[in-house]
C-alpha cells in the first residue's frame, strides 16, 4: 500500500492532504496552480522534510515525523519526473534514461534502454544532449529515466504537459499499461480535467493545500460536492439561489437568484423554504433553442439573448444572457443550423435533473 | 650552475658521508670551487651548500636547520648564535672583503663623484644586511673626502632608489642597467661580467669586512667539520679565495 | 526548502576540513604565538614606516585590484562568450605570468620595461619610468594577481545561462545592460572569489615587485618587502608586521566573503 | 545552436584582451629575446643538475596536487553544500595562507614543525623531521596554492543546481554515487581550472620553499630555487632555465586546458 | 504586417516555413513535439540565425539572408516567453516583470508592473524569488514579463502548458484583449487543438519542419486537406481505401479497405473508380447502436464488437472492431443508457456527408 499524510507550511501555502493509492493504481493530484501538488510529490521522494507527516511507499515507511524517520531519496524507491524535467546536462540522452540502472549487467541495461528509447519515441535521438532537445523530447527523456529502475511508486508531475494530443493518448497508454504490468502505483499530477479523468483511479482535488474532494474521478465529475471542485472541474454554470417552493411529490424544488425576475426548477434536495442553496449545470447540459421551444419536456426553458459565442472546441461556447449568465456547449453544426448569432434572442434548456445541487 | 656537483672522476667512489655548509651568498662562486678541491681531496665526503643572506642562514639555524659549518658575511649573525649556544668554540676568520662601486657601462657614472649627480639611479643593500651596513659606512668616510662635494653623502643617499636585501641582486641590476651604480663586495665583481665597470673606492675609506666561520653545535660530521674548517684556511682554499677577490684571512 | 541533511558528506567532509584547518592554522598558530613572545606588536604599529608600508600596500594593492576588475572583467567575458580572433591564445596567455617565479616574473618586466630595452628607452623619452617607481609595484602586482581574477570570472561567466541573456535581449535590453543587469549579478559570487583570491595574491606579492620596483620606504616598500626586510635583522619586527600584515589582509577578504554571502542570501 | 555574435562585445573584449596580452605579454618576448641573445640554453638543459631540479619540481608538484586535490575536493565540496560545524570559520581560513608573503609563509611552518616549537620536537622524537627535506618542499606548495583549488572548486560545486543532484538521489543513486556521476562532472571546468592555478603557483614556489626546506640541490632545491641561485651568479643560465620552467609548465597547463575543453565540446 | 520566410537545418530537423501574421491577429503554430515551432519562434526572436530567409517585424525587415541583415534581439521589439519560462534567478517576481521597462518614469514603470501582476495573480508573490515559485505562477511572470514592454510582436511558446483549465480561460481571455487593444499581433505555439482553435485567427500546422497546412481553424479543423493534419486534429477515424464505384446522381461513391470484406459509402469526389483515395470522420460523427438500428437515414451501418471503453471526459471514447477499427465519442449517458460493454455486438453509424476526403 502506498500511503500518507503530511502538513507543512511553505511560505503562504499551508499543506495539509492524506492520501492512499492501492497497487496498480494512478492516484491524480489535481489542483489548480499554487495547489501545493508538486510540493506533495517532493515530499514523498524525500526532497523535502515535512514539518509533520507519514510516509509509506509499498507498504514501507519511509517517514514519520514521530518516529524521526525519514530514508534518504535513493532509498525510496520512487520514481519522480519533475515539472522542469532537470535532465542531466553532461549526459546523452541513453545515459540520462540509464541513469538509474544499477546493479544490472551491462547487457540488460542496454535491452531496457533501447526499448525505453523505442517506446518514448527517442531512438534518433539517443546520442543528444539534452540541450539539443525540443521541449516535448525532453519530456519523454525524463519520462523513460524515471521508468527505467521500475520504482515500486511513480511521482509524475505533468508529464504530458508538453506533448501533443496524439503522443500524449500514446504515452497515457503506455503507462496504463507500466502500472498494470508492473503493479507499481502511480501519483499524477495534473490540472488537465481530461487527464485526470482518464488516467486516475481515484482522485484527490487539492486547492491551497487543502484536499477539497476525494473519490473516483467520474463520481466526482457528475456529482461535483463543492462550490470550488464545480469550478475546478469545469461545472461552468454555478449559481446562487434562495428556495422558493418546495415539491416534494415531483421531486422538484423552485429557486431564484437574488433578485432577478427569474425561477428554477431543481431537483429536490433538503434545503426548507427561503434558504440559500448553490446548484450548478455543465455547459454540455445545457441545449440553445433559437425559437420558443415547444412541447419540450424539459423545465427550464430560460428566455435571454445571445451575449458571447466563442470557440472551445470541438464545440462552440454559448453564453446567452438570461438575467443571469447561462453558458452552453453546443456543436458547431448547431450553431450553424441553428443561424446563432450575438444580440439574437435565445433561449436556454436545461433539465431539472441536470442540476447538481451544490452543498455549501 | 649555480651549485655543480662534485666531477664525473669522483663519483664512482659512493660518497660516504655529507657535510652541510651553510654560507653567505656572496661566497658562492669561490665556495663552489673550493668544495671541488675538497670533494677531490676525501672522496668519500660529499658537501651540500645552502647559500642565502647571513641573517637568513642564523633565522634558519635557529629554527633547526641541520648545518655543519656555517660561513657568516658578519660578525654580528655569528656571535647570535654564538651566544644561544648553536655555534662551537670561537668563531675563525675566514677571509676578508672589501667594498667597491660598480657602474653600468652604458650609465653616465664613471667615477665616485659622479655618484652625486642628480636623477642618477642607484642601489644599496640593507642597512641590516652585512653589506648595506658597509656601504653606508665607506659612504660615510668618503664624506669627508674634501676632494668630493661638501654634501656628498647626502646627495648620494638622495640617489638609492631601492634598498636590497641581497646584494647579489644589487650586481644583477647594475648589469641589467637599470641601476647606474651601486656598492658591493669587492669578491662579486667576480660575477659582473663586461657590461659593468668597477670603481675602487680608496683604501682610506674602504671597510674591511670580516668573514667568520665556526662548527655548529648541532653538527652530525663535527670532526668531518673541523676538517673542512681547517681546509678553508688552507693555501690551497685562500688561494681560490684570493682569485675571486676575497682578502686573505689574517693569520 | 529546507535542504536534504547530507550527513555522510558532512563527516567526510570534515575530515578533511579539519586536516586542512589543523595544515593551515598551526603555523598561523605558531607566528601570533612567536610574535606575542617576542613582543614589539605595540611598537610596530607606532612605527610610521610601518604605517608607510601598510598604506602603500592598500593604495597599490587597491588601484592594482581596480584595474584587473576594470580590464580584467570584459577580457574574462569575452573569453567566456565570444570567440574572437586569437581566442585560443589569449585563453592559454592568461596564467603564463603564474608560472614565473615572481623574482623571475619580475626580472622579466625590467628587462621589458627597463632601461635596456627598446621600449623602455622609448617610455623614458616621453618621460615614462616604471622601474623603481610606485607604477612597478601596481605593474608588479597586476602581473601577478590578475590570472587569478580572470580565471575565476570567467569560468563564473561560463557558468551563467545563455538563455537569461539571450532573454534580456528580447526585452529590449543592450548588451551592455544584459551584462551588467544579467550576466555580472549572476556571475558575481566567482568574480569576488576571483577577487579575494588576487587581492590576497597582491597583497602577499614582493618577488617580482623587489625585482621591478625595487625597496625603498614610502615608495616602493609594501608590507611583504618591509617584512623582508626586518626579517634580516630584526625576528620580533618581522613578526609583528606579518601579523599585521595578516589582520588587515583577513579584515578585506572578510568584507569580500561578506558581499558574497550577503549575495547568496538574496537568492544566488 | 549558431550562437549570438555579439559583435559589441567581442570588440569591448578585445580592447581589454589586447592591453593584457600586450602586458603580459611583452615580459615573456623579452626574457625569450634576452635568454636566446645571452645562449646557454642548450647547455643548461643538457646539466643534469638543471635535470635534477625540474624533475624534482615535476614530482613535488605533482604530490602536492595530489593531495590538494584528493583533500580538497571534498572540503570544497562540504563549503558548498553542508553546513557543518565551523563552516564559517573554515571559509575564511581557506584564504588565509594567501596573505601571507611566501617567506614569511616558510616561516611560520618552519616555526611550527621545526625544532623549536613542541610539535616538532615531538614530530622528531618519533623520526620526522620536517623542515629542510623534500617533505618540506611538498608541505610548502600545498600551503600557498591550495587555497587557490579549493576557492575555484568550491565555486564549481555552488554553482551546480542541486535539483540534478536530488533527483540523482531519487533515481537510487547514493550521495557518494551521485558526487561522483552529477556533481563532479557538472562542477570539472571549475576544478580543472583551479587546478591549473594551483599548479601554477606551485610549480613557481620558491619564497616559502626556501625558507623552510631550504636550496639543497637534489632534495629541495626545485625549478624556481634553481633559477633564483643561478640570478645570483649566472644570468644566462637564470634565464635559461626560466624559459625551461616556463615551457614546460605551459606544457602541462595546456594539458589541462585541453582536457577542459574537451569537456566543454562534449556539451559541459 | 509581420511576415517571413526562413529555412534551417538543425540536426535531423529540416525546417521550410513562411507566415504572415496581421496586425491584432493570433498566428498559432501547431505541430507534434519536435516539429520545429520553437525553433521558429528563437529565429523571429533573433536568438537564432536561420540559413535562410526573411523576417519582418512591424513591416520593418529585422532579417535577411540576402542582405545579410540581421538585427539584435533588443531592436526587434518582440516579446518572447520560451518554453522552459528562463526568470531571472537573481530578481524577484515584481523585478522579472519591470526587466524590459526602460526609459519610463519610475511612478509609471511601478504602475504597469502593478497592473500586470493583478491581471496575472501574481501581487501576493511580488518580492518572492522565482526558485520559489511553481510551475504555474512562474509561467504567469514569464508572460508578464514578455508583455510588459509592449512589444510590437508576442511569440508565445506553449504559454498556458502548466496551467488549469480556469486561470487558461482567464489568461485566453486576457490575451485576446491584449492583441485586439495593442493592435499587436502574436504567434503561439501551442500542440493543444483546442487552444489552437479557441485563440488562433489563423493557424500554420507544421510537422516535421514542414507546413502541412494553414488557414483559419475552424476550417482547417473541420475540413482537414491531408492526412496528417487529420492525425493531428483528432480526426480519429482515418482509412485507406479503394473506390468500388461512383453515384454521381446521389452525390456518393462506395469504397473499401484492401481485404476487408466492409463497404464505406462516402460523398462523391474526383477519384476514378479503383483508385486509392484517404477518407477520415472525427469520433465526435460516429454513433454507436446497441441493436441494429432501423429506419435510419444514415449510409453507413457498420456491424462490429465493443474493443475498448475508455472516458475521455466530457465523453466515452468506443472503440468498434468493425474490420477496420472505428472510433466514437459517446456521452456517459448514452454508455448507460445502451449498456454498452467490452465484447458485445455494437453498430457504428455514420453519415456519408461526415466522411471528409483527405487528399493524398
Ligand atoms: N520555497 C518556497 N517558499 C515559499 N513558497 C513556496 C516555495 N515553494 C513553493 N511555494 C509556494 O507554495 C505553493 C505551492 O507550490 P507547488 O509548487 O506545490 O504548487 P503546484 O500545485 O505544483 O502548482 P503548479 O501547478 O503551478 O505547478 C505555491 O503558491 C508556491 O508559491
Ligand atoms: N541544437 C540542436 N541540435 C540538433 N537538433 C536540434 C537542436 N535543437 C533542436 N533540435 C531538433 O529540432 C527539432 C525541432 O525542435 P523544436 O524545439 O523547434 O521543436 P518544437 O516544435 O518546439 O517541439 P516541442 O513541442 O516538443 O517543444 C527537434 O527534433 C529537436 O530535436
Ligand atoms: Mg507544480
Ligand atoms: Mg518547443
Amino acid at each position: 500500500m502506498n500511503q500518507g499524510w503530511i502538513q507543512h507550511r511553505l511560505g503562504n501555502l499551508d499543506l495539509q492532504v492524506r492520501w492512499e493509492a492501492a497497487p496498480s493504481e494512478i492516484l491524480v493530484l489535481f489542483g489548480p496552480s499554487g495547489a501545493g501538488k508538486t510540493t506533495i510529490l517532493r515530499a514523498i521522494a524525500g526532497l523535502l522534510q515535512p514539518q509533520a507527516g507519514h510516509i509509506e511507499v509499498g507498504g514501507r515507511p519511509v517517514f514519520d515525523s514521530a518516529q524521526r524517520l525519514s530514508l534518504p531519496p535513493e532509498r525510496r524507491r520512487v520514481g519522480y519526473v519533475p515539472q522542469s524535467y532537470a535532465l542531466f546536462p553532461h549526459l546523452t540522452v541513453r545515459q540520462n534514461v540509464a541513469y538509474g540502472l544499477t546493479g544490472l549487467p551491462q547487457r540488460e541495461v542496454e535491452e531496457r534502454v533501447a526499448s525505453l528509447l523505442t517506446v518514448f519515441g527517442l531512438t534518433g535521438l539517443a546520442e543528444r544532449s539534452p540541450r539539443n532537445l525540443s521541449g516535448g523530447e525532453a519530456q519523454r527523456t525524463a519520462l523513460a529515466r524515471a521508468l527505467a529502475p521500475q520504482p515500486q511508486l511513480l511521482l509524475l508531475d505533468e508529464p504530458f504537459a508538453a506533448l501533443d494530443a496524439e503522443l500524449r493518448r500514446a504515452l497515457r497508454r503506455e503507462l496504463r499499461t507500466h502500472v498494470a504490468e508492473r503493479q507499481a502505483p502511480t501519483i499524477l499530477v495534473t490540472h488537465d480535467r481530461e487527464e485526470a479523468i482518464a488516467l486516475g483511479h481515484s482522485l484527490i482535488v487539492l486547492d491551497r493545500g487543502r484536499q477539497v474532494a476525494e473519490g473516483p474521478p467520474l463520481s466526482l465529475l457528475t456529482r461535483p460536492s463543492t462550490a470550488t471542485v464545480a469550478r475546478l472541474f469545469g461545472i461552468e454554470n454555478v449559481y446562487r439561489l434562495r428556495v422558493l417552493a418546495r415539491h416534494p411529490r415531483e421531486g422538484t424544488m423552485e429557486a431564484a437568484p437574488e433578485s432577478k425576475d427569474l425561477r428554477l426548477v431543481l431537483p429536490l434536495g433538503d434545503a426548507p423554504e427561503g434558504s440559500w442553496l448553490t446548484a450548478g449545470v455543465p455547459a454540455t447540459e445545457v441545449l440553445v433553442a433559437s425559437q420558443e421551444p415547444q412541447g419540450l419536456s424539459a423545465q427550464n426553458l430560460l428566455p435571454g439573448v445571445t451575449a458571447v459565442i466563442e470557440e472551445s472546441p470541438p464545440h462552440i461556447r454559448v453564453t446567452l444572457d438570461c438575467g443571469v449568465p447561462v453558458v452552453a456547449l453546443v456543436t458547431p453544426r448547431a450553431v450553424e443550423r441553428l443561424g446563432l448569432a450575438v444580440g439574437q434572442r435565445a433561449w436556454a434548456v436545461i433539465k431539472a435533473s441536470s442540476f447538481s445541487l451544490l452543498a455549501e | 650552475a649555480c651549485a655543480p656537483d662534485s666531477g664525473a672522476s669522483s663519483s664512482q667512489l659512493a660518497p660516504s658521508r655529507t657535510l652541510t655548509v651553510f654560507a653567505a651568498s656572496s661566497l658562492t662562486e669561490a665556495l663552489v670551487e673550493v668544495k671541488s678541491a675538497f670533494e677531490e681531496s676525501h672522496p668519500d665526503v660529499r658537501i651540500s651548500l645552502q647559500f642565502a643572506g647571513t641573517p637568513t642562514l642564523r633565522l634558519q639555524i635557529e629554527e633547526g636547520a641541520q648545518a655543519d659549518l656555517f660561513l657568516s658575511a658578519d660578525e654580528s649573525n655569528m656571535s647570535a648564535l654564538r651566544n644561544s649556544g648553536l655555534a662551537e668554540g670561537t668563531p675563525a676568520v675566514l677571509v676578508t672583503n672589501g667594498l667597491v662601486v660598480i657602474a653600468s657601462k652604458a650609465g653616465p657614472v664613471r667615477a665616485l663623484p659622479d655618484l652625486a649627480r642628480p636623477g642618477l639611479r642607484l642601489a644599496l643593500a640593507l642597512s641590516s644586511v652585512p653589506v648595506g651596513h658597509y656601504s653606508r659606512t665607506a659612504l660615510a668616510a668618503l664624506g669627508q673626502d674634501p676632494s668630493l662635494a661638501p654634501d656628498f653623502e647626502r646627495r648620494v643617499l638622495a640617489n638609492v632608489v631601492t634598498e636590497e636585501p641581497n646584494v647579489r641582486q644589487v650586481v644583477g641590476k647594475v648589469r641589467l642597467g637599470d641601476i647606474d651604480a651601486a656598492f658591493v663586495y669587492r669578491s662579486d665583481l667576480a660575477a659582473t661580467g663586461p657590461d659593468v665597470r668597477a670603481i675602487l673606492i680608496p683604501a682610506e675609506y674602504n671597510v674591511v669586512a670580516t668573514y667568520l666561520v665556526a662548527v655548529m653545535e648541532r653538527a652530525r660530521e663535527p670532526e668531518l667539520a673541523r676538517q673542512l674548517l681547517g681546509f678553508l684556511q688552507g693555501d690551497r682554499a685562500q688561494s681560490i679565495f684570493q682569485r675571486y677577490g676575497f682578502g686573505a684571512f689574517p693569520s | 526548502m529546507k535542504p536534504l541533511p547530507l550527513t555522510p558528506w558532512s563527516l567526510l567532509g570534515n575530515a578533511p576540513a579539519i586536516l586542512y584547518l589543523l595544515f593551515i592554522g598551526i603555523p598561523f598558530v605558531a607566528l601570533f604565538l612567536r610574535a606575542i613572545a617576542l613582543g614589539g606588536l605595540g611598537e610596530s604599529l607606532s612605527d610610521p614606516l610601518v604605517l608607510r608600508s601598510l598604506l602603500l600596500s592598500l593604495v597599490t594593492s587597491l588601484i592594482s585590484m581596480g584595474i584587473v576588475v576594470i580590464g580584467g572583467t570584459p577580457l574574462a567575458y569575452a573569453l567566456a562568450r565570444s570567440r574572437f580572433l586569437g581566442h585560443r591564445l589569449v585563453d592559454a596567455l592568461v596564467e603564463l605570468p603564474l608560472v614565473l617565479p615572481p623574482v623571475v616574473a619580475g626580472l622579466a618586466m625590467l628587462m621589458a620595461f627597463g632601461r635596456q630595452s627598446p621600449l623602455g628607452r622609448a617610455m623614458e623619452e616621453v618621460g615614462i619610468v616604471l622601474p623603481f617607481t610606485t607604477a612597478a609595484v601596481v605593474f608588479s602586482q597586476i602581473f601577478v594577481s590578475a590570472p587569478f581574477y580572470i580565471r575565476a570570472a570567467r569560468l563564473g561567466f561560463q557558468a551563467v545561462d545563455a538563455t537569461y541573456e539571450d532573454l534580456s535581449r528580447t526585452l529590449g535590453r543592450s548588451p551592455w545592460d544584459t551584462f551588467r543587469r544579467i550576466s555580472l549579478p549572476l556571475a558575481l559570487p566567482s568574480l569576488l572569489g576571483g577577487l579575494a583570491l588576487a587581492w590576497a595574491r597582491a597583497l602577499s606579492e614582493f618577488g617580482a615587485t623587489l625585482m621591478f620596483a625595487g625597496n625603498f620606504p614610502g615608495v616602493t616598500q609594501t608590507m611583504p618587502l618591509a617584512i623582508l626586510s626586518a626579517l634580516e635583522s630584526d625576528l620580533s619586527n618581522a613578526l609583528a608586521l606579518a601579523v599585521i600584515l595578516t589582520i588587515v589582509s583577513v579584515a578585506l577578504l572578510g568584507a569580500i566573503a561578506f558581499l558574497s554571502a550577503r549575495r547568496e542570501r538574496i537568492g544566488l
